[in-house]
């Protein structure tokens, strides 16, 4: 099969779609010629011109709007904000109208639109363009959270998301972008809340997000050397999340970790933490429910620190290490 | 035949249509206020008392297929829309038959059949979401226009900004219709922007901006229509400011202390939206005494009835807490 | 002593220290001669003049840039917003600006500003009016979060609020503007990070924040009718956490209930409820520590459904027995 | 003498201040390609390249105790109002040295002491902070003015909206400086706008505009003055629009597909900043091409220097990856 990376794979998965269905198209800072922050457009307003590849102002607050009445009106919008960290200017109409506008109607419209959040730390862009803010989105009800660690996945799920009826936030891990994996040029989609065994084990389980599950499972082979078999569980979806599987999974290793880039402290990790902690898992669980999330502070410029702020492979070791040999 | 009133846009039966709405609309508001001070009604609610002819006149130059966005001071818009007062004050009573099935109320109005995509208790909310209606019909070469309703203090939002310069550079059929009622809140619109008239600040945009006189339902019929039909003909958006005064406080309680009780009785005597509309109709015989008495008393049984729909109407179910969340 | 209510107690403290200090003063919407959504402002524009009390355009993007300015300027602004739900406008100031600014300028400025929240719902505003958004906050490095639950609280820590060198966000409950306590007129403040213990009990821990410490209250009550011996927590600041007060407690009943108003996926609960799991607590453990918060729905506007979306005293006691009865 | 390049605001050494400082801009921003060519600059930089009398000119208006808030594109602002270019170069590089300890890097320096209130990685953000800046030199009767360089993609953000309404009806002494070298990231300003020049936004704020010559460091300086003499004699806020261009791509990688090269070559050739001005200031004998020289050397060896610090100072220690969090 054909390698392509996580950025191309959601090109595809946009590519694909727009050519289907006139009512897909795309909107967002300088996704035209430029392609976009990361290239993820490239090539885009060539094939489909500048009517469906929208060349926005730099106007987070009017394009978010736009995105929401064209939504309503029957049309599938998908959003690129540059960089997660400037969602906060569109958050009135992502939050307050997007996520609730169906409630509030009492069922009388729907807001099919995909945010894409190009998200997280590592590439040495300091506090501004570096922020994961999941949590806050999945906090939100109304919203789906995307969160592919992966190429195949990002493929996938876009393509879920383009579909679905709602308001979609897919984080983009910056640095995934030059990840590549097969991915089949082929139909397929990925279902919202279910999650994937990434790789299985015995002795503990580790639900990671985003970037974090691949720096989980190059330390679960680090731990197989000492004779540690992790089972490693991505959810994919954080709204909806498949709570069933990473249970059934705790069940049997006994054993939780959860790991995420954003900070720590409030963090969506906590709220997998708390929901496996008050399961029936409870009862098999032989320690604590640990958590590793990234540092209590604004993600810092030099790249040693910026490694320091947030989990990197050796974390995760230790940190598993040391509630196996509790 | 109205010709010295104005040009022939609308028919004596239009013309008639217009005054019995904003009659509707402020024997509906009189309604509202009356069952909000009997503890009947939820939260606050936001009158549009003494604005009635910018709802009005705005909606007559729109077809049912044109749109409109609206604001927590939303009633009056949505009735000139072509919403229904029932599930309207069903809705304002928190009941199951309204149009949000109690899920809104009173600021969270849409009924989207009539092209009304609902009130919005955000400030400029809807001046972002009505370029993408706007956007919606032109990408898939609908026809209709959005008109986007706010406020005076709504012009100092960075999405009005935002909002109308994108529909500017994208050439987007919408019509910005300001209704200037001198405050926000509390704010003195004339403290808080360094412009003679909000609608210099079409200029920015490169779109045209005008004042009106927004108490006059004929003029705001036929400079609305103007902005429409640039609109559905792919000259892009304008800016309306129509001068007005709401006659009740802000919300629920409001000691109208930024004001004085002069600047109240003066527009409320001399620059009454309905009473002028219908001196005028009387003068050009385009109404009798007679036939107005007829009127009121066709609206207030439409009120009762609204209200008495609304009062008997059974409370929505707690199994309604969690749907409508997800399509 | 005086009973005063939440409200006067929150402008009391203003009012105190902008006698004091020349360079506090309070800036946003109808804050003047309308004092303010609630009146918690009123009579301030009479006694201090509309220099330091300052009515602005509803402009929440630049008011609160304007109070990140002014701050690192050496003045101690107290910024409005009318409702939290309208921060989303300001939250680049807030989370990008203020929080992020002395960080990454390595120390070299500092923005004492207080952004004051009224914030929940029960008062029938509906979903754009009525959330509960701590937890974007608490999880913000940088941000001081506070959340006082009664008057004599909300003064203190209003003062304390004031005088830190940091932006706090401070949350109001607007259920709580009208309830009335006693309030001692001269000078106290409490400190950031110090919990209290609000009734003391030994079956079980409840960890209430905001509106949730009276409703708990009220259920504790109701619950030592049945012999149930509740301890009330009143974390009062979520940043900083005084956590070690929590673990204690919970050591010594051997069960653990977080209740909170916000959305519980996702909530600061979460974060309670694990920091909880991971301590030494743990092993003093009866059951799994269990979160009560509010429903994944907008706040509906309709007052029974509204209620329903939040927990009740009655939610409260009936979780409790669940927990005891296991 | 310069009495025929303009009304003598200047003498010859400040003049020749101004020079050096582009030229050290240039010089100093020429280092820093080539350092994050080598791989030795984390994450992205934004070059001012051609935009440097802006830079200058705005900052010859200003006292030390004036202040500045700058953007992304920070380089020169910094480095126009006094920062110095050793921890500017240090901080570039993420060292400890640096002005932000590494912690911030090229979108974030800043240094109070010479009034430089900050870089700012989000487009228009230093807008809003900026008038905050200035109320405190108001409510604190410190007679400083504060001006805030912005780009012309940021007068579309709705933050410029609500800043200049603000420093408007409040009469806060802020000029806002909009650098437009015609593009955003890719996006052509005229695309952006339906306007011909940013200044005429102006209007909607009820105060003056101008369109200037932003490579002309003089003309920069002199109207930059006047707005800067309104703004401390409490006549209230300006937008300068100072027209530029940037020679190098937006930032790390741009393939500048948005523009012509014979676009760029016309804005090199004829439009340098700092070659028109050295040539003036030869023609009116105010500079040797001596004397220039020198002033090269002076500025290589500078740069050298700083290059050289930066490079030998140690990285941040990790125990400083949690302090600086709170006062
Ligand atoms: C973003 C936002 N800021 C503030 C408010 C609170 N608020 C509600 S209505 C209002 C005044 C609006 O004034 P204007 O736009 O003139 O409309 P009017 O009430 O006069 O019809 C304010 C400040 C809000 N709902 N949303
Ligand atoms: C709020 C926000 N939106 C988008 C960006 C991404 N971005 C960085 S610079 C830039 C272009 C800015 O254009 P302009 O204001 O003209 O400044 P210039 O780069 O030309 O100096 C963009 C879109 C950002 N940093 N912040
Ligand atoms: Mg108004
Ligand atoms: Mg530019």
């Amino acid at each position: 099969m054909r390698e392509i990376t996580y950025a191309s794979a959601i090109k595809e998965a946009m590519v694909q779609e727009m050519r289907i269905d006139k009512d897909v198209f795309i909107l967002g800072e300088d996704i035209g010629i430029y392609g976009g922050s990361f290239g993820v457009t490239n090539g885009m307003i060539e094939e489909f011109g500048p009517e469906r590849v929208r060349n926005t102002p730099i106007s987070e607050s009017a394009i978010s709007g736009c995105a929401v009445g064209v939504a309503m009106m029957g049309m599938r919008p998908i959003l690129e904000i540059q960089f997660s960290d400037f969602v906060m200017i569109a958050m009135d109409n992502i939050v307050n109208q997007a996520a609730k506008m169906r409630y509030m109607f009492g069922g009388k419209t729907q807001v099919p639109m995909v945010v894409r959040l190009p998200s997280g730390s590592g590439l040495g862009f300091a506090a501004q363009h570096s922020q994961s803010l999941e949590a806050w989105m999945a906090h939100v009800p109304g919203l789906i959270v995307v969160q592919p660690s992966n190429p195949y996945d990002a493929k996938g799920l876009m393509k879920t998301a383009i579909h679905n009826n709602n308001p979609v936030i897919f984080f983009e891990q910056k640095g995934l972008y030059n990840t590549k994996a097969d991915v089949p040029e082929e139909e397929y989609k990925i279902p919202l809340g279910v999650a994937e065994v990434k790789k299985e084990g015995t002795d503990l389980t580790v639900v990671a997000t985003g970037i974090m599950v691949n720096r989980t499972l190059e330390a679960a082979e680090e731990l197989e050397k000492d004779g540690n078999s992790i089972e490693v569980i991505d959810p994919r979806t954080l709204v909806p999340l498949d709570i069933k599987t990473i249970i059934e999974s705790v069940k049997k290793t006994n054993r939780a970790l959860v790991v995420y880039e954003a900070v720590e402290r409030g963090g969506y990790g906590a709220e997998i933490a708390s929901l496996i902690g008050e399961s029936e898992a409870f009862d098999f669980l032989d320690e604590p429910v640990s958590r590793l999330g990234g540092i209590a502070t604004p993600i810092p410029y030099n790249p040693k620190l910026e490694k320091a702020a947030v989990p990197q492979v050796e974390d995760i070791v230790k940190k598993v290490k040391s509630m196996m040999n509790k | 035949m109205v010709n010295n009133i104005q040009e022939r846009l609308y028919t004596d039966q239009q013309l008639k249509k217009m005054l019995a709405d904003m009659l509707l609309i402020r024997k509906f508001e009189e309604a509202v206020e009356k069952l909000y001070q009997e503890g009947k009604i939820p939260g606050t609610m936001h009158l549009c008392i003494g604005q009635e002819a910018t709802a009005v006149g705005a909606c007559a130059a729109l077809t049912n297929e044109d749109k409109i966005t609206s604001t927590h001071r939303g009633h009056g818009h949505s009735i000139a829309k072509g919403t229904e007062i029932k599930p309207m004050m069903a809705e304002i009573l928190g009941k199951a038959t309204g149009y949000c099935k109690g899920k809104g109320g009173s600021m969270h109005i849409a009924d989207l059949n009539v092209g009304n995509l609902g009130a919005n208790a955000i400030v400029a909310a809807g001046l972002s979401i009505g370029p993408g209606a706007a956007l919606a019909s032109k990408m898939k070469n609908e026809g209709y226009v959005v008109l986007c309703f706010f406020g005076d203090g709504a012009t100092n939002e960075g999405a009005f900004h935002e909002a109308l310069n994108l529909a500017s550079v994208w050439d987007l059929p919408v019509i910005f219709f300001c209704e200037n009622n001198l405050y926000g809140m509390s704010g003195s619109i004339k403290e808080m922007i360094n412009v003679e008239h909000i609608s210099e600040r079409a200029k920015a945009y490169g779109i045209p901006g005008i004042t009106i006189n927004g108490n006059d339902v004929m003029e705001v019929a036929r400079f609305t229509q103007e902005a429409v039909d640039r609109a559905r003909n792919g000259k892009g958006p304008t800016l309306i400011e129509a001068e007005t005064y709401r006659w009740r406080g802000h919300s629920r309680s409001d000691a109208r202390k930024y004001r004085s009780r002069e600047e109240e009785k003066e527009w409320r005597k001399s620059r009454d939206p309905i009473a002028s509309f219908k001196e005028k109709l009387l003068e050009e015989n385009v109404l009798t005494e007679d036939a107005f008495l007829e009127l009121e008393k066709r609206i207030d049984a439409e009120i009762i009835g609204a209200v008495k729909f609304a009062e008997e109407s059974p409370e929505p179910s707690l199994d309604i807490l969690e749907t409508d969340i997800y399509a």
